[in-house]
């Protein structure tokens, strides 16, 4: 619903005169294809409704803090940010303030100096700890489906504890597979020292080493790339979709999986939706600098699973599709 | 004998660096089957004119003239297919390789595009055999001493067989035994009908060996000598720093004072007895040597350079521990090293910096005013170092003058005892005088100095006493009005097979 | 001063040459910034170069220990664990002891734990370099990583949020709108280009690295130096990662990764040679603001992600290929 | 050979003695090797084996190349750029040629495409570092970022999938149980090995990083040799990437982040010189190994993910310590 109408000029109860209106958007990983399009999807947000986007990519909080003054520097009005750190929260909010600049976390958010959330910085994203849940519950149904025996199964939880968000999400799933019954000295941790692939595959081929005795593995991470270096491991000591399970984190770095011939032991990833990630929080944006239209506080997304079967028609839905081909 | 058609022929050569004209339209002929002496000052130019010989340098003008062919060389593998090799002033060997690696570093012997490590081994083996016995082909030349090295790197340019060799100082760090050896080599040569160029500031071998000279002075061609015949000593030292330097060596008796430096059953590596000996405030004391008599080592003892197993040494009638180098320094007793290259300049620093090194210990913390300046003037006056300014980088002086530099560093110290090992290599008649006397004036005034020189005639004419050392031990001590030439020599080298090993 | 200029020429246009010949990168720089500040909009105005001169802040200050480290011949690699971890420390302690004393001694003293936590490991370097022998780049790894780990161990993995409020001073502060933490930049500037230039710690430093067993034969304190040198970096270093924390208002473990890349490239690209020897505090400067102003120019254009990869290797290669043909034209 | 042990003792005990003294890293490998056998469960089992030789086999193919590069005085960042560069390249390549010829044309295409490109950084590389001067450190600091911009460009950002199944074979078939990746290591081992010993050209390298002003006036081709040095690094890392495309089934434009330090830490580990002219094959080999080990033990003993990091670097600096504690106990 983007009102195509610009409306140059002309003071608005937002306070903000004949400037062109201009947002930022900072994320901590540039490079990996989710923030790519939420990149996009604010791109398509800012063509629609004529403001000008600004992105920057800030691995680390020193480098948020340039940005922020880069972007205090570009004249921007407003920015969104996915911190690299939740606990930057303070530190980013007084920043914005200090150069006038209205702030909205997506993805992950703040944590104030008392250990609690910001809840007074707008924010819309999906709770990491929620996701993780997600799909330790989706892998206990589809074990339960499937009808694996439970003395044969074992979870091989790839973690990354030095990161914030990851362990979070490691977490859920452990909370939410010993909630629904799973031995919890059944759940391995395989500890990655790499967050890419090969770090993946490393940690989980010690892993593997050490149980010959699993004929089945659940397998469940940060993220797809976690997982499927999981995936790649397990194939290499001759498991494959028979019996292994394994459900990823982002549903866009896994699409080339599901496009193989023959199905694999990746079963599936919680598709976090970038669409509304983007462009929602884009428009969220302008509206509040145009109108003053104060964006709510605190918006959900949800994480929807995407399998071999499903995905085609959910990444379209989402818009995920376009680009491909 | 020699051909008289040049073989070899320089025309109007010249080279600037930065602030400096090495060499300004040099002209001059080398005949076939003869050896061409070079001699000059420091810094007159001589290595830069045989670097570009070698084509490791393009000159700014001019060219050469070989077998009747004007060329200029863009490197020095053209050079090398043109039949010129060079022995360069400074070592340019590969520490981490073997010697025999080194030898044919270039042109390594390959068999279907393998490197044929049987016929490099005996090929180096052979090549060896002509120059210096008793070095294993296989060893790293990071093992040999410096001199040994200096025949490795003769020995090297000998394998490519070329028609015109030149020789940039090759005797700066041998002793007798190896200068003959390289003399007998460069007769051989020169009866092949191969010219050969000579650099040298020891005028004896100039009159020994060459069929020509020609004079340098900065950068400038003085004279050239045709015939060596009519030539004296006195001619050639004068074309050269431009007046009359009568006695080089300024010997005059002085009064010796109490013991300054008493060492006493000094052992270590490359010691194979315990040494003792003393030296008087006042006293220059002489230590002769063939190559790795173990002089080197000696010195490096006393002076903390290399941990000593067991001795004591007293300075000034007072014992003293030495574990490091700065705790000689302490103690007013300091070391100017053999291998000017590693071990004495600093080369990416300015001259400043590197004659300043060990004056600042004594200067606190902070460095305020320009005494650093000063003293840089003073020393670069004193020796007469050819720099364009003191801020020039040490490793762009010519290496006489990097050797002064060294020096410079060590004389402007207040000290008791002075350790000199090899000081004048490579350092010009005018200079050698120069420093002969500032010994002797160190030397009235109480301080004691051992000189390590492989120079006989340097050795006899600076020193009251001799040490002369053998196989790692002190064989004897020789009296001033007793030394001579065939004595010491006697006492250096090793009297029979089985005194080599210990 | 007795030089004379022995080309050709006028005295005047003998002194232009004089600079362009050695003003090097400064020029590269001069002309990088009048570029940016002609073409890059909003480029050249207070809020951004308050901007940009703290988005180097950082760099400079580990910048100017890490000379001294590459002047002399070696390397450190552990200042980007000892950022992360001398910041948690620092929160650590003084979150710890506020309450029991008062908010200025427990600020003070978290910070100086952090910055005693940077010496020390400094110190460690320092001894295994220098006495053992061993080669720094392999020393410094091996550190860098138990510091990184013990970053991880204190804080749980997890950022610690600073609770008392005085601690951000040191961050957030300014003095006449100049930024606390640009301010301390500079000092390090001006302290350690004395050091290095007016001291004899600072001329020994660089010939040790020019040669080092002539050095010890010249009587310098070859090892005592090199210790010095390390335990001076990991002062800064740990200084620099409570200015950091202050800033960030948290002390973060995980922060800083790649920051000692970022530091020796600075130096290097101002002259400082990684085998030793030569060094100057203006060059390292020059190569400081050359990288920040890259990376601000890129931001303030909002050039693509993906491109500014692109963009920062090749103006970063640009730069130094300007410099030496300048030098090769001037100096054959 | 004709040499003698002037020392002491009976020839038995000097070749065993020579053996201890030469041997250095290998012995603490062994060591390390036995201890983890006896005490860490399911080490030495096949399945572990197997594992540990796969997990290493990346670092050992950039390793061998490293060698030659850091022999001759030099240094490549841009490997772990090459790595992901030519992955991504291989797969685009070979997807967009499959249909229009036959399976193992397009795949044979796209992976020689891939290599193609990493030569070519190398060539890059290689003619800079060689001819322009430029130190080694900051251009392939440049070029690394280049082509990881490159990389994320072709790939946008996104790991794209390999669609010809014939492409996974070079990363997951086996021989006789031994996966391709690994007897791939193992042919650049020995290729590698033989080139440096036996052939001018290795001689060459250890010839320009001992001394390349030497080698320059020996009529060596110093800057051919550099060139070539380079490349052959950027075509091994070509290979890797394809390879590692292979097993991941995808190129990936994010992969191999710290590959280069990890790879240099490795030959450094195995004696092989930072300033040059110093390194042999069997060291790197050991080097490789130990790194490799050390992840592998404390993977198996589940040591806790921060207190890896710890242990990491207290190992590594264990090793060398050790190392040079006999190095200097026997050779004075
Ligand atoms: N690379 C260089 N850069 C600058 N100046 C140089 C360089 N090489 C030589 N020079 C200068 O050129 C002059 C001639 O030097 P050269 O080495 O030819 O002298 P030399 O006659 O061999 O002296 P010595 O007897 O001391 O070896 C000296 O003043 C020296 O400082
Ligand atoms: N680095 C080294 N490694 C092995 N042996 C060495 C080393 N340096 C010296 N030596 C040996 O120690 C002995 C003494 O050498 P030293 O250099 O002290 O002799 P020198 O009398 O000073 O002779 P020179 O004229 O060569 O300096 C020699 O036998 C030499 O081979
Ligand atoms: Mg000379
Ligand atoms: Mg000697």
């Amino acid at each position: 619903e983007g009102c195509k109408a610009r409306k140059p000029g002309g003071a608005t109860p937002g306070g903000v005169a004949v400037e062109k209106i201009k947002i930022g958007f900072i994320v901590k990983q540039p490079e990996e294809p989710w923030f790519q399009y939420e990149w996009q999807f604010a791109e398509a947000a800012s063509k629609d409704l004529g403001f000008e986007l600004i992105k920057i990519g800030a691995g680390d909080g020193e480098k948020v803090m340039a940005a922020i003054d880069n972007l205090a520097a570009n004249r921007t009005q407003g920015f969104i940010i996915c911190t690299p750190d939740v606990r930057l929260g303070p530190a980013i909010a007084a920043k914005a303030k200090a150069n006038g600049l209205k702030l909205l976390s997506v993805d992950d958010q703040f944590v104030g100096a008392d250990g609690k959330f910001m809840t007074d910085v707008h924010y819309l994203g999906i709770s990491a700890r929620k996701i993780g849940q997600n799909v330790g519950k989706t892998l206990w149904e589809e074990m339960k489906k499937r009808g694996w025996k439970m003395e044969e199964t074992a979870v091989m939880m790839m973690t990354f504890d030095e990161l914030d968000t990851a362990r979070e999400r490691t977490e859920g799933a452990f909370e939410s597979l010993v909630e629904a019954g799973f031995p919890k000295e059944k759940i391995y941790k395989a500890p990655q020292k790499t967050s890419d692939q090969p770090g993946a595959i490393d940690a989980a081929n010690a892993l593997l080493t050490k149980h010959p005795e699993v004929k089945r593995w659940l397998v469940a991470g940060m993220n797809d790339s976690a997982v499927l270096g999981a995936v790649r491991a397990l194939e290499g000591q001759g498991f494959n979709a028979e019996n292994t399970l394994a459900i990823g984190i982002n549903g866009t770095d896994c699409i080339f999986e599901f496009e193989k011939e023959k199905p694999t032991g990746f079963f599936g990833s919680m598709l976090l939706a970038p669409k509304r990630h983007g462009y929602e929080t884009a428009e969220m944006m302008f509206k509040w600098i145009k109108d003053g239209t104060e964006p709510p506080k605190d918006t959900r997304t949800v994480g929807m699973l995407i399998t071999r079967d499903t995905y085609k028609q959910i990444l379209a839905e989402q818009g995920l599709l376009k680009d491909k081909k | 004998m020699a051909n008289d058609s040049p073989y070899l022929q320089f025309r109007n050569i010249s080279k600037s660096f930065p602030g400096v004209k090495a060499l300004d339209g040099v002209s001059f002929s080398v005949r076939e089957g003869s050896v061409h002496g070079l001699v000059g000052e420091n810094g007159a130019g001589k290595s830069t004119l045989l670097k570009i010989l070698s084509g490791a340098y393009a000159p700014d003008s001019g060219d050469m003239v070989l077998g009747g062919r004007p060329m200029v060389f863009r490197s020095t593998a053209e050079a090398f297919r043109n039949g010129i090799a060079v022995i360069y002033q400074e070592l340019q060997l590969v520490p981490e390789l073997s010697v025999a690696e080194n030898l044919f570093l270039g042109h390594m012997p390959v068999r279907g595009g393998l490197l044929d490590r049987r016929r490099l081994r005996e090929a180096a083996a052979a090549q060896l055999q002509t120059i210096e016995e008793g070095i294993d082909p296989a060893t790293k030349v990071s093992r040999l001493p410096i001199a040994q090295r200096q025949m490795v790197e003769i020995a090297k340019a000998l394998t490519r067989g070329a028609r015109v060799l030149a020789f940039d100082e090759p005797t700066s760090s041998l002793t007798a035994r190896e200068v003959a050896k390289l003399f007998s080599v460069i007769a051989e040569l020169k009866r092949q009908g191969r010219s050969i160029l000579y650099v040298s500031h020891r005028l004896d071998e100039i009159f020994e060996i060459c069929d020509s000279a020609t004079v340098f002075r900065d950068g400038r061609r003085i004279e050239t000598f045709e015939d060596m015949g009519g030539v004296t000593r006195d001619v050639l030292v004068n074309r050269m720093v431009g007046r009359d330097i009568r006695d080089i060596y300024n010997y005059a008796p002085r009064q010796l004072h109490e013991p300054v430096l008493e060492a006493s059953g000094l052992a270590g590596p490359g010691l194979s007895e315990p040494a003792s000996f003393s030296v008087a405030g006042g006293e220059v004391l002489g230590v002769f040597g063939l190559v790795g008599a173990g002089r080197t080592e000696l010195l490096k003892l006393l002076y903390g350079a290399v941990r000593k197993t067991g001795g004591t040494v007293r300075l000034a009638g007072e014992d003293v521990v030495i574990r490091k180098p700065a705790d000689a320094i302490g103690r007013g007793m300091v070391l100017c090293p053999e291998d000017r290259k590693d071990e004495g300049i600093i080369p990416i620093r300015s001259v400043l910096e590197n004659l300043n090194l060990s004056g600042r210990l004594s200067r606190g913390f902070f460095i305020f005013g320009d005494w650093e300046g000063m003293n840089a003037a003073r020393q670069i006056e004193r020796f007469r170092i050819k720099t364009p300014s003191p801020a020039q980088l040490a490793v762009n002086l010519s290496g006489g003058n990097q050797q002064k530099v060294i020096l410079g560093r060590w004389l402007s110290e207040k000290v008791k005892v002075l350790l000199l090992d090899e000081p004048t290599r490579g350092i010009d008649v005018g200079a050698k005088s120069e420093i002969y006397a500032i010994m002797q004036s160190l030397a009235r005034d109480g301080v004691g100095i051992v000189m390590v020189s492989s120079d006989l005639p340097e050795a006899l004419g600076v020193s009251d006493r001799i040490l002369v050392m053998r196989s790692g031990r002190i064989v004897a001590s020789v009296d001033r009005n007793d030394a001579t030439e065939e004595k010491l020599l006697k006492l250096a080298l090793p009297a029979g097979p089985q005194a080599v090993a210990s | 001063m007795k030089e004379t200029d022995n080309k050709t020429g006028a005295p005047a246009a003998g002194f232009l040459r004089g600079v362009w010949e050695n003003a090097g990168m400064a020029l590269v720089f001069a002309a990088m910034f009048a570029a940016a500040a002609m073409f890059v909009p909003y480029f050249f105005t207070v809020t951004n170069m308050k901007g940009l001169a703290l988005s180097v802040s950082m760099v400079g200050m580990g910048a100017c220990t890490m000379l001294f480290c590459l002047a002399c011949g070696h390397f450190d690699l552990s200042i980007e664990s000892i950022v992360a971890f001398s910041g948690v420390l620092a929160v650590v302690v003084a979150n710890a002891l506020s309450g029991s004393m008062s908010s200025f001694s427990s600020v003070a003293l978290g910070m100086g734990a952090g910055v005693l936590a940077g010496t020390l490991v400094g110190v460690m370097n320092g001894v295994i370099v220098a006495k053992f022998g061993i080669n720094a780049l392999i020393t410094t790894l091996a550190t860098m990583q138990i510091v990184r780990g013990m970053a991880l161990i204190t804080s749980g993995g997890k950022a610690v949020g600073i609770s008392d409020e005085n601690f951000y001073r040191l961050g957030l502060s300014d003095l006449l709108g100049v930024p606390t933490p640009v301010l301390i930049t500079v000092a390090c500037f001006v302290i350690f280009g004395f050091l290095l230039n007016r001291t004899t710690f600072g001329r020994n430093t660089l010939a040790i690295g020019g040669n080092e067993q002539a050095s010890r034969l010249a009587g310098i304190a070859v090892d005592r130096t090199k210790i010095a040198i390390f335990a001076m970096q990991g002062m800064v270093a740990g200084f620099a990662g409570v200015v950091l924390a202050s800033r960030l208002t948290s002390g973060q473990p995980n922060i800083a990764q790649g920051f000692a890349l970022e530091v020796i490239s600075a130096c290097v690209l101002g002259g400082v040679s990684l085998t030793g020897g030569v060094g100057t505090m203006p060059g390292v400067i020059v190569g400081v603001l050359i990288m920040g102003m890259v990376q601000n120019v890129m931001n303030l254009l909002a050039i693509e992600a993906f491109w500014q990869y692109v963009a920062r290797g090749a103006i970063l290669l640009s730069a130094v290929l300007f410099d030496r043909w300048k030098q090769r034209r001037f100096h054959r």
